[in-house]
């Protein structure tokens, strides 16, 4: 029988949607900048976009481990309560001079805050993983665990970093700047950069996205699922350290409220940055972009000034909900 | 007179009664400062948090301020943000809440309530009203303004035989104060006295104390002065004999000392803080805003 | 690739007293096997008879109840698929297993990536995948996202993925029941290939003529229990039917009497599914068997789905002279025109519902009482079906899932005819269908359109659209190419309409 | 052909799974409430457990509508804001005078609440289905907006019933009872035994349970998938509305800070109840478990004397993922 059999189409209307789904996430934050041109003169400086990047790296950064997590299929609702427990703890670690020399009491304290996120993002996933709990619930406890713990570290007040000579030496981890780029945003795209190269071109990354595409297929495949999910939870701890890192010296101090909310937010970033919450895609890039997407959307609202300040939150939900259109529309070219 | 002058102003968003008294304030008082100073430029902005208040600041600095009054959600965290916009040689004025390095370094002019004084006040009313009271007490947050009002009351009853049966977190929250005050009404046969520091978390303990018909309890004490509260002491409400102040007001005074800054010929610097009055029947109508939302 | 270096005679694996029970029902029931180096062992048996469950217990995907297991003589426990495939045991499962968000040269080689340092090597990966499928007579892009492939195609890269693994014992179960003719050849080029390096194969398959023509042995299943194991030559394709239905299977294929001109039910002109079909015009008459042939690829599903309104599709629909245009399949099924899609598991059943749920779930309508659903009502009609379709399964309560594949088939027609279309199209009506049950779906079939109904077959198997249809219309790369009727029916003619070969002789 | 094996078994594997996961939730009810007996002797007299239920109320009826969503495949995050929102439109008319009977003006005012919640679920619904966005955002979103306009009605303050006349009339709605059950209870109980009937007993709710999942099979059995999903948030609109008409009556009024995180509690509830968040089982008896199980935590840590109050959430998180850790290891089973 001649092989003429599978004649296949030269351009499968396929990869063109593929493509579109990566590319609309940037044209919407384009779209938005246009807005942010017109709402305020001022928007479009260079001053008020560093600014608006710089701060956007602490979502930004947590938002690449949800990507992972993500990906896999899971979800994680704790990391807002978990960057305030590592950061808690690590001020509190910084100001029990137990080390003396204030850079060794810095490095210490910042190694110490990698290796607490690593552990709070491990026993999430092993609730999840070897407990066999929905990652909501999961995460909604560990949520409250973490929260609460930070609560009573701080008995309901602040920690706040009381050495002025480690406050000094940090600070420009925050506000410094290398070759004229403030040290966040060259922390997001070297983090970003890692984890594209580590999803998508390493083992590890492939099984991630297998196992959240496909569980049963991963499982015949000799994945372990239960290894591989585990692993994206220590990698979002991983990312809230660094965005801890990132966060003490801004402000030099934590509370109990530190980083409510930051879970959805980071979630937010995930999705409208394109990868799917049911996991199997994950859209490393996508999600930076994502993350800007929220803090322009904020930084908009309030430079401009014709919208009443309590409606903000009524307009960013609708910006958001627009955005997300907008998105869909064009992937439906 | 015709001096441009912007001034930015940075308050936490209304998400409860007090707060709600604060934008309202706030707002009132930059449209009248405005029509006064036809040169003056008042931008209020409101933040949920502290991390977006650090960013507000940022963002207020950006549009070139003469002079930033802030009310911080929490103090500490907003350090760095205010000492940047304060080393730009900006006016400062910080409202309310105090981080624990209050200085000339970090602003110019700093108007407070008296949070410590809220807790003693009361502390001092239950002490002397019922010296052997039992009292259970509704925290707001686990934030430091929090910690200090506990503090304060704790101060207040020193030395008596008034004692604290239980304290729990009611998050400034009506439906969670009810919650509270009905488990405690659960826990405790007996309570004399209720302190929730707060008017909105009074709304929810006197309808759990009224479900459960119980008459052991006294009176509450609320705080910070809400137009309902303010309104149930001037009536004579048996349960809600007094109240005490915290006005968020205070915002408004800020503003316009700030404003006095510039256009009048006193420069203005230092603390001012206010009483944390203790409203009664008797001067309770001079306490009384009927039009505000708080 | 082979590790089989044992001498022919020895067998590789020998299974014996192997039994499975689920629950109580026991469906495997003290089996015997074995398989040598360098044959092809084919397993056949009717639909539900434990093909599936007996070549899942040998690659380690379920524990057996009993029994034992020995590779070359010694006694082996499988603690998971991976543990068999370590061993040199791998099954090309029955049900596609792919990652479906991920390209096909990824699923390939999932779980063991080819590497550079610590970067994976996707050119490498490609290459070998493009090699891979090439091998099984396909070009399937290997950076094609697999979830935008047809079944067919998934079916090859499933078979590519797991040759990929070094093997002693490969086990095909089904393998082909959704290729067409030049895939099969393909395949059974290749597992001759295997075989000839002295590797053994247990290849499952309900075709029995292409049974005849790639096995060494073959091993009958009826009931869980083992009938008959006998050396290929001793067998004919009918004696096999035989013993797997335990009678003689003489006529497949109805009589059917041709018919007359009646009134045109269906007017299909240019139809267009964007990206798969285009301007198809075709017309069905009351009463006819239409058959639609064409090979993997050729569109004839996606222009079924977009007459349907399963899809966007643009042209001309008439259907009883009036002129419709279905958004959605609620439209074409009020309009009495049912589609039975080929993919059962992914859009056919829900597997994880039970029986009575996936039955009455697209005509719900017919069970309201007087406010709820009438659920006596509805385990008559599971009981009916059951009879009519000639059900296998122990238990009524377990889940569509849990049926043997064969037999979600039929709980899929018997969902469908609850409607009581006038119009039924089907996909791939047989696919995976015993014999035995074949004939019956095809007396079926007859008997649906004697009733006045108009029927539209779509197959990749020519003997059944022959055997059934009035006419057949062939489908290449998106077009209606021809149409054969009469004595016009045959293989060749359907062929070459659908491959293009000898294009003006068939124009 | 003889027909083979019609020998039916009593106890297949399959449906003692299925039992043990709807009984699972009860069993961790039962362990909590022996808990609650060790804690405080006053925890198991009628006076506290009626009010507990009481109180459990608003949860339970919106995790009903929870319920329907999840099942279907969905997932409503704006549930909280939409209650405040409902909330404040029904008190602002109540207070604006249209209707001078309180008797009347009561009455509309509920029916007018009914159809606001009805409405912003069916807003819901056509974002997340015509609108093609997952659900997590969209009502992300929609939490914005209502939130938002809440805070904007309110302009930031509280809400208050002013006529006296309604308050006196509205209250037993709450806090009355009928033959010694209190109304809530009632309203919980009829609730759920309705919401049961439509999803076990009627095709719209076979079609809820088809689309969640699988939502190709049910397009292909001629299920209408955005019509089905989009009434399921329009119930979940109207269980917001029934939680809205017990909540007024409670304080008489709201603010802009009313039912926040509920949305998290009311998923809770559904998930401890055994409904999983990928949809296609919904069990709306064990939605009202979890609910119960919920305000039961809190309860049992307010009247127990042993956890600092700066612990509670910590231990609240800590007890849900435990219940979560008993249920599966019964399940296992
Ligand atoms: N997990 C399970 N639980 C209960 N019964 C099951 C389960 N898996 C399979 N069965 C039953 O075991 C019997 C054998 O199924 P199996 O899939 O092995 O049949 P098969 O011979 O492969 O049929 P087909 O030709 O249709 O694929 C069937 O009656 C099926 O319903
Ligand atoms: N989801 C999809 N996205 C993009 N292309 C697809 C998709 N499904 C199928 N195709 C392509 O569409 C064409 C026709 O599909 P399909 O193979 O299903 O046709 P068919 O004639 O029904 O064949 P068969 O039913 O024998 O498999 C093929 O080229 C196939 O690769
Ligand atoms: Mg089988
Ligand atoms: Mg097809």
């Amino acid at each position: 029988m001649a092989n003429v059999a599978t004649e296949t189409a030269k351009a499968p209307k396929t990869s063109k949607d593929w493509d579109m789904a990566a590319i609309a996430p940037f044209i919407a934050l384009a779209l938005l900048l246009v807005l942010g041109y017109f709402a305020n003169p001022n928007f479009m400086t260079s001053a008020n976009l560093l600014n608006v990047v710089t701060r956007s790296s602490f979502i930004a950064v947590i938002a690449l481990g949800a990507t992972y997590v993500i990906t896999s299929g899971g979800l994680d609702l704790s990391v807002g309560a978990m960057l305030a427990f590592v950061a808690s703890l690590m001020i509190l670690f910084l100001n029990s001079g137990t080390i003396a020399d204030p850079a060794l009491a810095l490095v210490a304290g910042m190694a110490l805050a990698i290796a607490i996120g690593a552990v709070c993002g491990l026993a999430n996933g092993l609730i999840t993983t070897i407990g066999r709990i929905e990652p909501f619930i999961a995460t909604l406890g560990t949520m409250g665990i973490y929260r609460g713990l930070t609560t009573w570290l701080s008995q309901g007040g602040a920690i706040t970093v009381r050495d002025r000579d480690i406050l000094a030496l940090y600070r420009p981890v925050y506000s410094g700047s290398f070759v004229g780029v403030p040290v966040p945003i060259i922390v997001i795209f070297v983090t970003a950069a890692i984890a594209a190269f580590v999803l998508y071109r390493t083992r590890y990354g492939r099984h991630v996205t297998a196992v959240g595409s496909n569980e049963d297929v991963a499982r015949y495949s000799g994945i372990s699922i239960n290894r591989v999910r585990t692993v994206t939870y220590v990698i979002q701890g991983l990312c809230v350290a660094v965005a801890v890192l990132l966060y003490v010296p801004r402000l030099g101090s934590t509370s109990a409220t530190t980083g409510s909310f930051w879970e959805l937010q980071a979630i937010t970033a995930v999705v409208v940055g394109g990868t799917a919450l049911r996991g199997g895609v994950g859209r490393i890039w996508g999600t930076i972009c994502g993350a800007f997407i929220l803090e322009i959307v904020g930084n908009i609202m309030l430079l401009s000034n014709f919208v009443s300040e309590y409606l903000i939150g009524a307009i960013q939900g609708a910006i958001i909900i627009i955005a997300m259109l907008v998105q869909r529309s064009l992937m439906r070219r | 007179q015709d001096k441009k002058v912007t001034i930015g102003v940075s308050i936490p968003a209304a998400d409860h009664g007090w707060t709600a008294g604060v934008v309202f304030h706030a707002e009132r008082v930059a449209k009248l400062l405005m029509k006064e100073h036809p040169g003056l430029n008042v931008i209020v902005k409101t933040s949920p948090d502290a991390a977006s208040q650090a960013n507000a600041v940022q963002d207020l600095a950006v549009q070139g301020l003469d002079a930033l009054v802030i009310l911080p959600s929490d103090p500490d965290p907003l350090v760095n943000a205010i000492q940047q916009v304060k080393d730009k040689g900006t006016f400062v004025a910080l409202v309310d809440r105090a981080p624990s390095v209050n200085d000339s370094t970090i602003r110019d002019l700093y108007v407070a309530g008296n949070n410590p004084a809220l807790g003693q006040v009361a502390g001092e009313y239950i002490k002397k009203t019922t010296p052997d009271a039992q009292v259970v007490i509704i925290r707001g947050l686990p934030i430091p303004i929090d910690q200090q009002r506990q503090d304060g009351f704790d101060k207040g009853i020193a030395g008596s035989k008034v004692k604290i049966l239980d304290r729990q977190f009611g998050n400034w929250s009506r439906d969670d104060a009810f919650k509270v005050m009905q488990d405690f009404l659960t826990k405790h046969q007996k309570i004399d006295v209720v302190w929730c520091q707060d008017d909105d978390m009074a709304v929810g303990v006197l309808e759990a104390i009224a479900q459960a018909k119980r008459t052991d309890i006294k009176y509450v004490v609320g705080g910070a002065g809400s137009k309902d509260m303010v309104k149930k002491v001037m009536d004579g409400d048996k349960m809600i004999p007094v109240d005490v102040l915290y006005p968020p007001a205070m915002v408004a005074t800020a503003m316009e000392l700030t404003a006095g800054n510039f256009y009048d010929k006193v420069p203005v610097s230092g603390t001012y803080i206010l009483d944390a009055t203790l409203v009664t029947k008797d001067n309770a109508k001079n306490f009384y805003f009927p039009d505000s939302p708080f | 690739m082979s590790l089989a270096e044992a001498s022919p005679a020895a067998p590789l694996l020998e299974a014996t007293g192997l039994s499975k029970t689920f629950g109580i029902v026991e469906v495997l029931k003290d089996i015997n096997i074995n398989v040598r180096a360098g044959e092809v062992h084919a397993i056949i048996g009717e639909n539900g008879a434990g093909k599936s469950t007996l070549m899942k217990i040998i690659a380690g995907n379920q524990p057996p109840t009993r029994g034992e297991m020995r590779i070359d003589g010694e006694t082996v426990t499988f603690s998971g698929p991976v543990d068999a495939e370590h061993r040199g045991i791998v099954l090309v499962h029955q049900e596609i297993l792919l990652a479906p968000d991920l390209t096909v040269a990824q699923n390939i080689y999932l779980g063991r990536e080819l590497h550079k340092g610590v970067f994976i090597d996707d050119r490498a990966m490609n290459e070998g995948a493009a090699k891979a499928v090439r091998g099984l007579g396909s070009d399937i892009d290997p950076n094609t996202i697999v979830s935008r492939l047809s079944i067919a195609q998934r079916q090859l890269v499933q078979i590519a993925r797991v040759l990929l693994v070094p093997h002693r014992i490969v086990i095909f179960d089904e393998p082909t029941a959704s290729l067409t003719p030049h895939e099969t050849d393909a395949l059974l080029k290749v597992i001759r290939q295997i075989r000839a390096k002295g590797v053994g194969v247990l290849y499952i398959s309900h075709r029995l003529p292409e049974v005849k023509e790639i096995a060494d042995r073959v091993t009958v299943l009826r009931d869980g229990k083992l009938v008959a194991s006998h050396d290929v030559s001793e067998l004919q394709p009918a004696d096999m039917a035989r013993l797997m239905v335990g009678r003689d299977v003489a006529k497949l294929y109805p009589d059917r009497h041709a018919v007359e001109a009646h009134e045109t039910v269906l007017e299909v002109e240019h139809l267009n599914v964007p990206g798969y079909a285009q301007d198809a015009s075709f017309q069905l008459k009351k009463g006819e068997i239409l058959g639609f042939a064409g090979l993997v690829g050729a569109g004839r599903t996606e222009l079924m789905e977009g007459m349907v309104g399963l899809r966007p599709s643009r042209g001309t629909v008439r259907h009883l002279g009036k002129p419709v245009n279905f958004r959605d399949v609620h439209a074409s099924l009020k309009a009495g025109i049912v589609y039975l899609s080929e993919d059962r598991k992914g859009k056919g059943l829900l597997l994880t519902k039970d029986l009575i749920v996936n039955l009455t779930l697209a005509s719900l309508g017919k069970f309201i009482g007087a406010l709820q659903i009438d659920r006596k009502r509805e385990s008559d009609a599971l009981d009916k079906a059951i009879r009519d379709f000639d059900i296998r399964t122990g238990r009524k309560d377990i889940l569509a899932g849990q049926l043997s594949g064969g037999n979600q088939q039929k709980l899929l027609l018997a969902k469908m005819m609850l409607l009581d279309p006038s119009i039924v199209i089907i996909d791939e009506p047989t696919r995976g269908i015993d014999i035995g049950n074949k004939e019956q779906i095809y007396k079926f079939i007859a008997k649906l359109a004697e009733e006045g109904r108009s029927i539209i077959v779509v197959s990749s198997e020519m003997p059944e659209l022959i055997g059934i249809c009035d006419r057949i219309l062939v489908m290449r790369s998106g077009r209606i190419v021809g149409e054969v009727t009469g004595d016009h029916m045959n293989e060749n003619e359907i062929v070459v309409l659908a491959t293009g070969v000898n294009k003006e002789e068939a124009a």
